[in-house]
């Protein structure tokens, strides 16, 4: 495979791991305009571990992961009970308070004879972990796509699961849910501390892809962008997201047809395709239709 | 430091009528229809760089400029009401919304491809010095701009209050099943709030890039931001809330700016939000928003 | 003659038919009820003449015009107002703002404020309450501010969908003797009711409605009242 | 700082420095570019250079597609073409193979003149 081809790739699905956060929430019935500030979170944190203090990549991972969640409950703990349009304006105003707190953040520390670390809006360079342990571009797809596939097994198995069962029965219908004794709001904070430990790790794996983080990277843009990918792939299942990251980086980035109108035409194809498919394409009815067909 | 405080509070009001605008368009949308629309700002944008293009190459008047800038900016509007918010009347907030968000990405991308630089000019509304008032100074165009505000404030309250149509739209607003039944179009009344809300949208976006006597790329995602702020501030929901809490947040930035610097005024402007948020309090949280 | 016509009407929740081919007629200045257990289908078959659903079959034929599926604006505009279940004033309007918008599509504006002082006679307690937000009025002068309100688009034919839900009984007297108040003014009304004993006292002719479909039709008195208000509460379970 | 711990941490520096010349081919958003190499002050030769670009913001989503570079004729100096969506401030990515394995990232604002320094 061609340099571009794993590009794009890798980028899916790095992305997908943002889009899945996103989705997790989606599906426990809170909109989020947020996720990008924990996949930021996760950047810096896994940034940091390995380029300043020579962690190894996993151990740097799995701590910045614990952090993106720890972030996350915390932002979720006071706005959890908020509703609809309400819990998404405090998430965008929490991922931007985190966005600028990036552009504040300096943590220089003297490396071979260097300066390194996040330096504010000059952002953080030499984030060379893979480069150090050679890891070629296509070794790193592999990384990217098992650990997706690690995640997207465990979301099976939980949406088949009771626990699956009762995140569907909080986001559909919360009242029922608490009438029939499900604790609404613990069950909320572990999503969101599952969706924040998740986009930290997609935000530790593009820091280590792309060697250099600034927090432009984090803005409303990338979260609005992983919500409507998860709404569009459809919130039936957790490879709804994937679909709806595919359609637009993969499809129309790559086929490169739409030259400079990719956002025209991907723009146009949502709005349509929502009006008929407002759940997204792989919505509940269509999941239980394709497994009515193969089971 | 009074004088401080009261220049940057002139500032600040000046500065946060523009938010109160942008807010009362959100505000009187999501009234009747119960959904943020994010191609708000991106459709006033829209009208704006129409404008832009036609001075470009054309040359117009301020008062021509306004009319297309306002003209767009419906032409737009109506453009996001048929594609996103009529087809999900009955349906999904977050369906309408996202499908919104996506026509942002059409008018964003679209203004980059037809006016491709960074920055363009646009013609100031008044270059001339600021008013003097003793010590303090105020500049005109944000002076035309608090005027405009109050102006469509009073103007709103007399459609609403004074008006057939505005009875028929707080009907809407309060209960559309019934609206329906008490002989309302409901769909027509939709359309029609959409247009005006899309005009003030528009007479907002005119008066801020001829204040600002540029126009950028940025201006769909600043003005939905700001507006949406403003209107949360105020109480989701409420005309008179979006006002208040459009001149709040033009405040609030003036003030943290003076005592903080820039990065900090967004900080604490998004912090003041979160806390207000989380706090649950009351004028916030009234109105359901599904 | 018959002023409504249902004929084999089937309105669908999704898949689920609340209507299976319900087919009756309303005569013209009539009181014609419409009695049944919950989940009959009467709420879902009023809000179909009304056009808030639209049915999948059927026809619904007012003054000899086909009216299935019209949005419900242009319905008020042909003479046919419901007063729909729990009432659904507007809250935050003053009771006066409720009955204007009532008259909101009528064209001739002078006899707007003659109909208002005209109902205000009729209902002098919302006279009183003119000036008060509808929201806080009691449960029964909301449900004279509803009846007024669809009155002000001078309906040929009146829906009413169970008017004494939730009201006291004596409240409930009250609004029976305004509906054979309206009944003497020439309207003609179509009354969807549990109250069976009341209904049974004012209608001319009632129908009983079990799962979807009409399992009876005729006039009081045709059926033993305890038989119907069986019927109607408990449906016709075979012994 | 005297000047032998100066002279000693550039020696030592490891990461290479780039410096970018960009003109416009007069096609839309198509640049010709020289890219000039160097390591603790000596020029960078014999590297191969996969040069990619991204945008600070949505930073996956618009991966252009990458090029090679071609050696020039001064050492240190390498050649490419950059093909990009739109006008506007670039993350250009040079991804460094050959004796030195490494990634920069260098922030450009391209416009119709050609392309100045960010970051």
């Amino acid at each position: 495979m061609d340099d571009y081809a794993i590009g794009v790739l890798t980028n899916i699905g790095l992305f997908s791991f943002l889009a899945l956060s996103a989705y997790l929430l989606l599906v426990a019935g809170e909109m989020s305009f947020g996720q990008q500030a924990f996949f930021g979170v996760g950047a810096y944190a896994g940034g940091i571990l390995t380029a300043l203090y020579g962690w190894p990549l996993p151990l740097a991972a799995l701590a910045a992961m614990a952090l993106g969640a720890l972030a996350q409950f915390l932002v979720g703990l006071p706005t959890l009970r908020l509703r609809g349009l309400y819990f998404a304006m405090a998430t965008l105003a929490a991922a931007e308070m985190f966005r600028i707190l990036f552009e504040l953040f300096h943590w220089r520390v003297e490396r071979n004879g260097e300066l390194a670390g996040p330096d504010g809006t000059q952002g953080f360079r030499g984030i060379r972990w893979i480069f150090e342990h050679g890891i070629e571009p296509v070794h790193y797809l592999i990384l990217v796509y098992a650990l997706l596939a690690v995640i997207l097994l465990l979301l099976v198995w939980v949406e088949r699961s009771r626990l699956g069962a009762v995140l569907r029965g909080v986001g559909l219908d919360p009242e029922l849910a608490a009438s029939v004794g499900i604790d609404v709001q613990k069950a909320k904070l572990g999503v969101a501390a599952a969706a924040g430990a998740l986009a930290a790790l997609g935000g530790v794996l593009y820091a280590h892809h792309n060697t250099y983080i600034e927090p432009r990277n984090f803005d409303i843009m990338l979260g609005v962008h992983s919500l409507a990918y998860a709404l569009i792939g459809g919130l039936g299942t957790a490879f709804g997201p994937l679909l709806g990251v595919l359609l637009d980086i993969g499809v129309l980035e790559g086929t490169r047809f739409f030259h400079g109108y990719r956002m025209i035409v991907f723009g146009g194809l949502v709005a349509v395709l929502l009006v008929f498919r407002p759940r997204g394409l792989l919505d509940e009815r269509m999941v239980l239709w394709i497994r009515r067909r193969f089971s | 430091m009074l004088a401080d405080l009261i220049q940057n509070s002139l500032d600040g009001v000046t500065a946060g009528a523009a938010y109160a605008l942008f807010a009362l368009g959100f505000t009187l949308i999501f009234g009747v229809l119960r959904r943020a629309n994010l191609a708000y700002g991106p459709a006033i944008m829209f009208g704006c760089y129409a404008a832009t293009w036609t001075h470009l190459n054309f040359g117009a008047g301020l008062l021509l400029l306004a009319v297309i800038t306002i003209a767009g900016g419906v032409l737009a509007g109506a453009y996001v009401e048929r594609l996103c918010f009529a087809p999900h009347r009955g349906g999904s907030a977050i369906a309408a919304m996202v499908a919104s968000f996506a026509l942002w990405m059409q008018f964003e991308e679209l203004a980059t491809i037809v006016m491709p630089r960074h920055l363009y000019a646009f013609p100031a509304l008044y270059d001339g010095p600021p008013l003097e008032l003793g010590p303090f100074t105020l500049r005109i165009d944000g002076l035309v701009m608090l005027a405009t505000a109050i102006a469509a404030c009073a103007l709103l309250w007399w459609i609403l209050y004074r008006s057939r149509f505005g009875l028929a739209v707080r009907a809407v607003i309060e209960q559309p099943a019934a609206a329906s039944l008490a002989g309302i179009n409901v769909p027509w009344v939709l359309v029609r709030v959409f247009a005006l809300a899309s005009a003030l949208g528009g007479v907002a976006g005119y008066l801020v890039v001829a204040s600002h006597g540029q126009i950028t790329p940025m201006l769909g995602m600043w003005s939905t931001l700001k507006g949406l702020l403003a209107m949360m501030l105020g109480g989701l929901g409420s005309l008179p809330g979006a006002v208040l809490g459009g001149l709040a947040l033009g405040l609030i930035e003036a003030h943290s700016q003076w005592f903080f610097g820039p990065q900090w005024r967004d900080l604490i402007a998004y912090l003041l939000l979160f806390v207000l948020l989380a706090a649950r309090v009351p004028w916030m949280t009234t109105r359901s928003a599904s | 003659m018959s002023l409504l016509g249902v004929q084999d009407v089937v309105t669908a929740y999704g898949k689920i038919e609340a209507l299976k081919g319900v087919s009756l007629d309303v005569a013209q200045g009539s009181i014609t009820c419409l009695l049944g257990p919950n989940g009959a289908g009467k709420t879902t078959l009023m809000m179909s003449i009304a056009g808030i659903l639209k049915p999948k079959r059927g026809r619904i034929v007012f003054e000899g015009q086909n009216i299935a599926g019209t949005p419900p604006h242009a319905i008020v505009a042909k003479g046919v107002a419901l007063v729909p279940e729990n009432r659904l004033v507007f809250p935050a309007m003053t009771a006066l703002e409720n009955l204007q918008a009532g008259a909101y599509q009528r064209a001739d504006r002078k006899t707007v404020g003659e109909d208002i002082e005209r109902l205000f006679t009729r209902f002098p307690r919302l006279k009183e309450r003119a000036g008060q937000q509808a929201g806080t009025l009691s449960g029964g002068e909301q449900q004279m501010l509803a009846v007024a309100r669809a009155l002000m688009s001078r309906p040929k034919l009146l829906l009413m969908d169970e008017p004494s839900l939730g009201l006291a009984p004596l409240v409930v007297e009250e609004i029976f003797r305004i509906v054979t108040e309206l009944h003497k003014d020439g309207v003609s009304i179509f009354l969807v009711e549990q109250n069976a004993h009341m209904a049974l006292k004012v209608a001319q002719h009632f129908y009983l409605m079990e799962q979807g479909k009409v399992t009876f039709s005729g006039n009081p008195g045709s059926l033993a009242e305890d038989e119907v208000i069986r019927r109607a509460y408990l449906g016709s379970a075979q012994a | 700082m005297d000047t032998a711990t100066f002279l000693l941490s550039l020696v030592l520096a490891q990461t290479p420095q780039a410096d970018l010349r960009c003109t416009p081919t007069g096609e839309d958003f198509i640049y010709d570019c020289t890219v000039t190499l160097a390591r603790g002050g000596k020029p960078l030769e014999r590297a191969e250079i996969t040069v990619g670009a991204d945008m600070p913001s949505m930073p996956m989503a618009h991966s252009v597609r990458p090029s090679k570079a071609r050696p020039g004729t001064k050492p240190g100096e390498y050649h490419f073409r950059l093909d990009l969506e739109m006008l506007g401030e670039w993350a250009v990515k040079l991804r460094l193979g050959g004796p030195v394995r490494d990634q920069l990232t260098l922030h450009y604002e391209f416009d119709s003149q050609g392309a100045t320094r960010r970051k």
